[in-house]
C-alpha cells in the first residue's frame, strides 16, 4: 500500500494532469529533492522556490486570483509563522470582494511530533489554523484519506490548509488507493525517485488513477463504540485506536474513535451524534492546550450535549510549554503518547456519572 | 469596452500619445471625486476617508496606459489606497468609489464592508485593496507567473507607498521577480511621497532612492516626477513598453504629493505641497490649450458629477445585518459550526 | 479622570523616569504625533521607526537581550500577524536558554472593535496571544487598570504583550490614578500636546506620581453577584456591566461580572470560585468564535466545575467572519453589543437546571 | 577571560596580528568537534546534526577577532547553526558542543531541549540560536541599538546564510541599521555556500551579490573568499575596525563550502567541495610553517578530545521529564491553568 508521502504524489499527479494544476512549488519541491518528505518527487509542475514563506504564500495567493489552482507548501509548518497576514488575506478575500475573487488554493504543510524534531520541527497548527476565517482546514491520518483530500483540496475554490501529520508519513495504508498497484514494491518502483545521481535522468511512470476524492467535512469512524467518544486527528489517530482497542480488551470499555480528518468545517453530525450516544467526550490532539481547536469542539459540543453529558469533556493536548524539547524524555512527557491516552481515555470512561 | 473610458484607454495605450486635455480632465475628474469624498466624512455621509489627492498626475497616466480587461493576457493591478485616479482613468463610475465611501450595499467593491478606495473589480482585473500595508508586493508575483507563463504581453502593475516600502514584502517583490530565466513582467512602482503617516521619509530610510534597491537584483530601475504629467506619462509609456516586450520587471519610484495629509483621521486638511492638477491647469492655460473659464467648467462638471453620485448613493441602502456570512466560503457556507444568528 | 489614553502614557513616563525603560517606540510613536490615539505623546523616550512590524517586534526583542525594558507597539493589532514568528521566539527564548535569556519588552498594540474600524481596525488578538507559549497576556478595560497593568508589565521580566481596548481609548476612568489631579483639565493641560504647530516646543509637565501597581494575573469582580458568572474583558466589560445591571433592576438576576484584565495567567481563583458559587457561566469577548480564548476559560472552568454547572455555558463572541464589515449594520451584528449581551446573560440564569 | 582561548582572543583583537598556526589548531579543533558529531548520528549518540564544516576559515577569525564578554560594551554574536568554528574560537569547551548533539542536562546551552549548534551563552553575549532562518537578522538591530547609545566599541554581529536571505529579515536589517543619523554598529554577514539545502543559488538569486544589497541604503559592503583564512583575517580586521569606531554597518558576504551537505537529513556525507582545512594545511607545510606530522598529530589531539567528550557525556544524564515547563517564565511558573503533569 501507498505511504501517506506516496498519496500526496499521487494526488498531485492527478491534479497536474487533471484538475489545472499548474505550478507546485515551495523549499525543495522541485528537483533533484521533490521536498524534503518526497511528498512531490517526479511531479512535472515543481519548482523550487527562494527561502521566503511570504514569497511563497503571496505568488500561491495571485496565482489563485489569476484563477490557478497552485499547491505551495511550507516546509515544516514551524515555519509558517511570519505569514500569517498573508493567510487572512487569503481568508478574507473571496468575502471582502463580495465573491469576486475566491482564492482556490492549496497550502500543505507537515505538522505535529514524532521525529524528535525539537522546538522547531514539532509544531502543530490547528489552533491557528481553525481560527483564521475563510479557510478550509483538513488534517488526514493515512494514506487513503491523504490522497482523497488532497484531491478535494485541489477541486476547492476555497484556500484549503492541507496539513499532514509528519510522524505518519512513512505509514503505509491499510486501504487501496483507487488505483495502486497491489504490491507496494511496484508502486516504488514506479514513483520513487532512485538515490543519488541516477536520479538526474528518472521520470516517475504514474498508476493508472480513476476518480475519487474524499469531501472536505466529513469525519471517519475508526472504531465504533458505546461508551465514550474519542475526537483526534494526526498523529494521534493509531494510538487512539491503539489505546481504545487495549481499552476494550482489558475492562470491555468500549471507545468510539472518530478521526476528524477535516477540522473546519468539521463534521458537527458525526461528532455530536457520538457525543450524544455515549454522553462521555475526549478530545485527544497535539497543539498546546491554550486556546485549543479541541476546546472549541468541546464548547460546542458541551453547549448542544449538556444535558446528555456524563462526566465532565477532557481534553488531552500538548503541555503549555514554548516547545517540544529535543531530548526524548521531554518529548514524551510533552504531548500525548499511547500510555497517557490510555489513560485519559480510562479515566472518562470510568469518571462517575 | 464600449465606454468612453475604456475606449480612451485602450486609445491612449495603442497610440502611446499623450491626450493633454484627456488627462487633465481626467485628472480634475478623480480630483472632485476625492474632494467630495472627504466632505462626506464631515457630512457624515461616510465614516473614514484615505485616498489619492496629489497622486493624479501620475496615476491617470498609468490608468489610460494599463491593458484593462479580465483575465492573464490582460494587465492586473495590485494597489494601495491612494489609486482611485488609476481607476477613474481606467473608466470607473465615480459613484462607485462613492458607494465604498457612504458603505452602501451597492458598493460593487465590498458590498459595504471594506473602507474607501479599496477597490476590486474582477472584470478590470483590479484585485482587492487591502489596508495591510505592502502585502500587495508578495501577492503581485503571483499573477505575474501566471501572465509570463501565459504569454502576450499583459503585465501585472503593483504601487504602493514609500514607508510601506520597509516591509519584507517589497524585498520579496524585487527576489521573485527577478528569478535568473524566470523573470517576472512586473511595473513595480513606489509612489513616494515623503511621509508615513507622522514619519518623514528621510528620518527612516538609509535607502535615500527607494528604487534602487532594485539595482543589486540586475531589475531596471528609476525616477520619475510624480507631480508632472507630461513626464510621467513619457517615463511610463517607455518603461510598461519594456516590460510587455522584455517580460522582465522594471522598478519606477514617483514623487508625489500627499495634499490632505495621510486620512481623515488627521483632518484630512489641505496642506502646503505642490498641486499637480493647479500646474498642470496653469501649464494649459500658458500653453492656450485650454482657457481659464474651461478649466473652470471641467471643475465643476465633475463636482456636479460627484455630488449626483452623492445624492444617489444616499437613496440606496446599506447592508443588510443578516448578510454577514455571505460568500466567506465561494460555493456555500457549511454547516458546522452552527453560525450563530447576527446579533440583534 | 485620566482617560486610558493619557493613563498609558502616564505609565511609560514612569517607566521611562523610575523603571529603566530606555525605548517607546513603534509607527509614529514618537513625535509629533506621539501615536495615533495619543498614548505615548510628550514621552522622552518615544521615537518613530520605520513601518516594518517585524522590525518592531525584533529590535524589541533584541534590546531586551541586551538587558534593556523596551516598550514597542504595534500600530493597530490587525497588523501584528506578519510578526507571530517572531512572538514565539520571544517567548520560547528564556525557556530554551535555560533561563539565561529572559526577555523583559512588552508589546503594547490596541484591539477591537467600536470605531468603524472596517475590516483591518477591528481585529481581536486574544486568541493567538494567548497560545502563543512564554508570554503574558493583559488587557485592561479602565485607566487606572491599565496605568496600574503598564507599570507591572514593565517590571516583569517576560515578554509582556499589552493589549487595550480601542473603543475605550478615550473614556475617563471613575477612579483615580495615585498622583493625579483632581481636575481631569488640569491634567489635560498638563500632558495633552496642543494640536498644529505649536506642538513643536511644547513639553509635557508630569505630575508626581507614587509607586503603584496592579499585579498581573489578578482578575476584577466589577459586580458581586449570585445567579451567573460572566467573565470578560476588554470593550465589552462595560457593556456587560450595564447588561447586568439591567438584569437586576427589571428581573432581579443577579449576574456576577468579572473583569479578567490578565488573560494569561489568568485568575484561576477566582474564576473558579465565582463559576463554582453561581453554576452559571457566559464569557464575552470579541474575537471570532473557533477557537476563542473563551473555549480555554469554559474548557478549564467545565473541567474543574462540572458537578456545580447548573446551565450549558456560553460563549459570546464574535462572528466567525473574516472581517467586521464598515457598515454599522454589519458591525452591530458582527461583534457582541449590549442587547446581544443582555439576552444572552438572561438566557443562561433562565436555562432550567 | 583567564582561560586559553579567551586571551588569545583578546590578543588576537588587540594586535590584530594574525597566528596562523593558532588559526589552523582552531581550525582543526572546530573540524574535528564537527566531524565527531556527524559519526554520533551514526553511533545512535544523537539524533540530528546540522553544523558547519566548511565555513572554519572564516568562522575561527572571526570568533577570534569577537570581542568576548558580557553586556553591551562587548560583542553580541547573533549565528545561524553552522557557526560552531566561531565559537570554537571563542573558547568553547567541545564537550559543551556535544552535550547538546547528546541532549544531555548538562548540555549549557539549552539543557538538551533544542538541536546541536544552536548556542546560547549569556556570559559571552552570544543570544540564542534558533532553526528559524533569517529570524536572527530582524532581532540583532536590538543589541547593536543597545550598544549605540551604550558607546564604546561593542558590535553586534549576525550571520546567516545565503538562501535565507530572501525572508524579509535580511531587508530589515539593512533598513533598521541605516537609519540616517542612527546608524548601528553591526557587522552583517552572509554566509554564502551556493545552497540552500538542495536549491542551488543561482536558481533563486536575481541578486547575484548578495552583499551589494546594502549599497542603495547607504551601507559599505564587499566580499571575500570565506575558504581562505589569510583573506578572512584581513577582510575581517579592516571591516570590524572600522564598525568598531565609525559606529556604523558593514555588510560582508563570504563564500565557503558546505562540506558535509545540508544535515543529517540528506545523510551528511562528505562531499567534493573546496576543503579550506585541507587547503590551509598544505599551504602551511609548503611554508613550512607546520610540518606535516604535526598537522597529524594537531588532527589526532582533537579527534581525541572531541572523543573524549562524547565518552563523558554519555555518562550524564538526559534531562528529566518533569522539567519541562521550568524556565517557560523568568520568576517562577503561574498557577493557572493548573499545569497538567507531563504525560507519563
Ligand atoms: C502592515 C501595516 N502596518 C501599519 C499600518 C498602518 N498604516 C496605515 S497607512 C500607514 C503609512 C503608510 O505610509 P506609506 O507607505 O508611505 O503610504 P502613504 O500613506 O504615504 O501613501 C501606516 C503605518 C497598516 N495599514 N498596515
Ligand atoms: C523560516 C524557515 N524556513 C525554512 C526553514 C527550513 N530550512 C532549514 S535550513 C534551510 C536552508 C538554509 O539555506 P541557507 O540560508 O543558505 O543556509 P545554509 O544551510 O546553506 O547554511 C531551510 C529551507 C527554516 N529552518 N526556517
Ligand atoms: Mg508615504
Ligand atoms: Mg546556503
Amino acid at each position: 500500500m501507498a505511504t501517506l508521502a506516496q498519496a500526496i504524489r499521487l494526488a498531485l499527479h492527478v491534479g497536474e494532469t487533471r484538475l489545472g494544476v499548474t505550478d507546485v512549488f515551495g523549499e525543495d519541491v522541485g528537483p533533484p529533492l521533490g521536498g524534503v518528505f518526497t511528498c512531490t518527487q517526479g511531479l512535472a509542475t515543481a519548482w523550487n522556490t527562494p527561502l521566503d514563506e511570504r514569497g511563497i504564500v503571496g505568488t500561491a495567493f495571485g496565482l489563485a486570483l489569476a484563477g490557478e489552482r497552485p499547491v505551495a507548501e511550507i516546509q515544516f509548518c514551524d515555519y509558517i509563522y511570519n505569514t500569517i497576514d498573508l493567510l487572512k488575506l487569503a481568508g478574507n478575500c473571496c468575502w471582502s470582494s463580495m465573491g469576486q475573487f475566491p482564492v482556490p488554493m492549496v497550502l500543505m504543510s507537515p505538522v505535529g511530533s514524532g521525529i524528535h524534531g525539537s522546538i522547531y520541527h514539532s509544531h502543530s497548527f490547528d489552533a491557528i489554523a481553525t481560527h483564521i476565517p475563510g479557510w478550509k482546514v483538513v488534517l488526514p491520518s493515512t494514506p487513503l484519506d491523504t490522497y482523497g483530500l488532497m484531491i478535494a483540496a485541489i477541486k476547492d475554490p476555497n484556500p484549503v490548509m492541507f496539513l499532514y501529520p509528519k510522524a505518519l508519513i512513512r505509514h503505509q495504508g491499510t486501504e487501496k488507493i483507487p488505483g495502486e498497484p497491489d504490491d507496494p514494491k511496484v508502486l516504488s518502483r514506479m514513483i520513487d525517485a532512485p538515490v543519488g545521481s541516477s536520479r538526474e535522468h528518472w521520470r516517475p511512470s504514474w498508476p493508472d488513477l480513476p476518480d475519487f476524492e474524499i469531501p472536505i467535512g466529513s469525519a471517519k469512524c475508526c472504531r465504533p463504540g458505546e461508551h465514550l467518544t474519542v475526537l483526534t486527528y494526526g498523529r494521534t489517530v493509531p494510538l487512539c485506536e491503539q489505546a481504545a482497542q487495549k481499552l476494550f480488551e482489558q475492562e470491555g470499555i468500549s471507545a468510539e474513535v472518530i478521526d476528524l480528518r477535516t477540522l473546519f468545517p468539521y463534521d458537527g453530525e458525526m461528532i455530536l451524534a457520538s457525543t450524544r450516544k455515549t454522553g462521555r467526550l475526549l478530545v485527544v490532539n497535539e497543539d498546546t492546550e491554550v486556546t485549543n481547536f479541541g476546546e472549541h469542539l468541546i464548547r460546542v459540543l458541551t453547549e448542544h450535549c449538556f444535558y446528555h453529558l456524563q462526566a465532565p469533556p477532557r481534553l488531552l493536548a500538548g503541555a503549555n510549554t514554548p516547545g517540544v524539547g529535543l531530548s526524548w524524555n521531554l518529548e514524551r512527557v510533552s504531548v500525548p503518547q499511547l500510555d497517557a491516552i490510555h489513560a485519559a481515555m480510562r479515566e472518562v470512561a470510568m469518571t462517575e456519572a | 469596452m464600449s465606454d468612453v473610458h475604456g475606449s480612451a484607454q485602450v486609445q491612449a495605450r495603442r497610440s502611446a500619445q499623450m491626450d493633454v486635455r484627456q488627462v487633465y480632465r481626467l485628472m480634475a475628474k478623480a480630483r472632485a471625486l476625492e474632494e467630495r469624498m472627504i466632505r462626506m466624512t464631515r457630512s457624515n455621509d461616510g465614516y473614514f476617508w484615505i485616498g489619492g489627492p496629489g497622486e493624479e498626475a501620475f496615476n491617470v497616466p498609468l490608468g489610460l496606459l494599463i491593458k484593462r480587461g479580465q483575465g492573464p493576457a490582460f494587465d492586473y493591478l495590485h494597489h494601495h489606497y491612494r489609486s482611485s485616479a488609476i481607476l477613474v482613468a481606467m473608466g470607473l463610475p465615480l459613484i462607485d468609489a462613492i458607494r465604498q465611501m457612504a458603505q452602501r450595499a451597492t458598493d460593487p467593491n465590498s458590498g459595504g464592508r471594506n473602507f474607501v478606495n479599496h477597490f476590486a473589480k474582477r472584470e478590470w482585473n483590479v484585485v482587492p485593496g487591502a489596508s495591510t500595508i505592502e502585502t500587495q508586493y508578495s501577492i503581485a508575483p503571483g499573477t505575474a507567473l501566471a501572465q509570463a507563463r501565459h504569454g502576450g504581453n499583459g503585465i501585472t502593475i503593483v504601487n504602493g507607498g514609500d514607508a510601506g516600502s520597509s516591509e519584507g514584502d517589497f524585498a520579496t517583490c524585487l527576489n521573485w521577480s527577478s528569478r535568473p530565466g524566470r523573470e517576472l513582467p512586473m511595473l513595480i512602482l513606489i509612489m513616494n511621497n515623503n511621509w508615513g503617516i507622522s514619519t518623514p521619509f528621510e528620518s527612516v530610510h538609509g535607502d535615500r532612492i527607494i528604487a534602487r534597491r532594485a539595482e543589486a537584483f540586475g531589475i531596471r530601475w528609476g525616477t520619475v516626477n510624480g507631480n508632472d504629467p507630461v513626464a510621467s506619462w513619457r517615463k511610463l509609456v517607455e518603461v510598461m513598453a519594456y516590460v510587455r516586450k522584455e517580460r522582465k520587471p522594471y522598478c519606477l519610484e514617483a514623487y508625489v504629493s500627499r495634499l490632505h495629509g495621510h486620512s481623515s483621521s488627521s483632518g484630512a486638511g489641505r496642506v502646503q505641497e505642490p498641486d499637480c492638477l493647479e500646474m498642470f491647469g496653469r501649464d494649459l492655460v500658458e500653453r492656450e490649450i485650454l482657457t481659464a473659464a474651461e478649466i473652470e467648467s471641467i471643475q465643476a462638471e465633475y463636482e456636479r458629477e460627484a455630488m449626483d453620485a452623492l445624492l444617489q448613493a444616499r437613496q440606496e441602502p446599506e447592508p443588510d445585518g443578516d448578510t454577514i456570512y455571505d460568500h466567506t466560503f465561494a460555493g456555500g457556507t457549511p454547516g458546522w459550526p452552527p453560525l450563530h444568528k447576527p446579533f440583534v
